[in-house]
């Protein structure tokens, strides 16, 4: 599983993206965002304000945590977007 | 008649707005209107030195075109070229262009507009500040008025 | 702030974007927005062989820029230019460029967009169809669809 | 005082400009209209829907058919406009 980051969660998290393997009870955004912040300080400040942060499962927006990430293969976390 | 096939480009390069449009109109006598958005980066009264702006590969494109084609079917337009631009730029320089050309001069408005509206809301782009003092530059923030531009393409007939 | 004064030219020759847009935004870092209209003469199905223009010299600068200085005054635009062609004009080529320049993307939009109504209904010109099979064109009609386009400018906060 | 006309105006008066004294009881724009189409069947083609013809005093729009003409040095009269 690949996780990918942008902007300001890159930053604070430390690194652009990484692979891992998710723990089976980690099935859903929901318990992905926690499972995160279980990883260490970087990550609690990421995920400080979980309702900005803004998912994408297989480069596609989805809003529901509860979303299930069974056959996903690239999660992105990222703020609002300010492009144009 | 056969759809247009919208043209995404997320490119570190500037572009030239007459050749695009040369590229879009040639040739073809059913384009009454062109409309072009680019979108300038602002010196923030002299404050800023230049934005930098990531953008999440692959994701840009797809997004950019999705909106792209549904601009494309509800406006019926006869192109339409979205262009944007990564990396560092700075004040004054371009960051993004769309052009949208159509029989008539409403829908090549709108289509544009929309499709900015969407591009500025939805494409996965984030804009970090260089300052002109050296100091670390801020990630610009979303702004609300952004998402509430969504709201005029809403259950409105075009 | 200096109010911005509109550049309004009545011409016969063509005119190049790119360049239009450079003399406006050249220098300047409080443009965020650009927004450009170009109006090309449509082949109306291959039946036209061209369009012919004609103006009333004088009145039409002035009737421009009446309505340029409004929307300049409305969106607070830091540039504005129009440009309009007369006399004999091919399927393909350029009728009319209106060029809308402000710090914010909606302010261009509609100022572009309000010219281009005014311009349509307000502006002394008058087109003549010549037609390609050689028989005697006839002089376009006015629509009720430009004059209604109007409305919306109507009691409107921008 | 200078008589302009535009497009089908023109075409059907058969000339773009005249100068012309117009006598002292012309002195609006409806009675500038019925001394035209007194002066022979080409005004009167011309005229022939005056209220699709658009009425300009010193090159500024005018509705009013009952303004007066006093100081005016320039008439135009055209069609609905088709510009843009």
């Amino acid at each position: 599983m690949k996780l990918i980051y942008f902007s300001w969660i890159r930053e604070r998290i430390g690194t652009g993206e990484e692979e891992v393997s998710l723990p089976e009870n980690v099935d859903t955004i929901a318990s992905l965002f926690e499972w995160l912040k279980s990883r260490g300080e970087e990550f609690e400040a990421a995920l400080e304000y979980p309702d900005v942060v803004r998912v994408a499962l297989d480069q596609e927006h989805v809003d529901d945590r509860q979303t299930s990430l069974t056959g996903v293969k690239e999660i992105a976390l990222f703020p609002p977007m300010t492009g144009g | 008649m056969t759809k247009a096939i919208p043209d995404i480009r997320i490119q570190a390069e500037d572009f030239d707005i007459s050749a695009e449009i040369s590229q879009l109109s040639e040739g073809r006598g059913d384009i009454g209107a062109v409309v072009t958005f680019s979108g300038l980066c602002r010196d923030e009264s002299g404050t800023l030195a230049a934005l930098e702006l990531e953008h999440y590969p692959g994701m840009a494109e797809a997004e950019i075109k999705h909106f792209a084609e549904q601009a494309i079917e509800r406006w019926d337009l006869c192109g339409l070229i979205a262009i944007h631009r990564y990396g560092k730029i700075k004040p004054g320089e371009n960051i993004v262009l769309v052009i949208a050309a159509s029989s008539h001069r409403q829908a090549a408005f709108d289509g544009a507009n929309f499709l900015m509206d969407f591009l500025k809301t939805h494409a996965p782009f984030w804009k970090k500040e260089h300052l002109n003092d050296g100091s670390a530059g801020e990630w610009v923030a979303a702004k609300d008025a952004d998402e509430d531009a969504l709201s005029k393409w809403d259950n409105r007939e075009s």
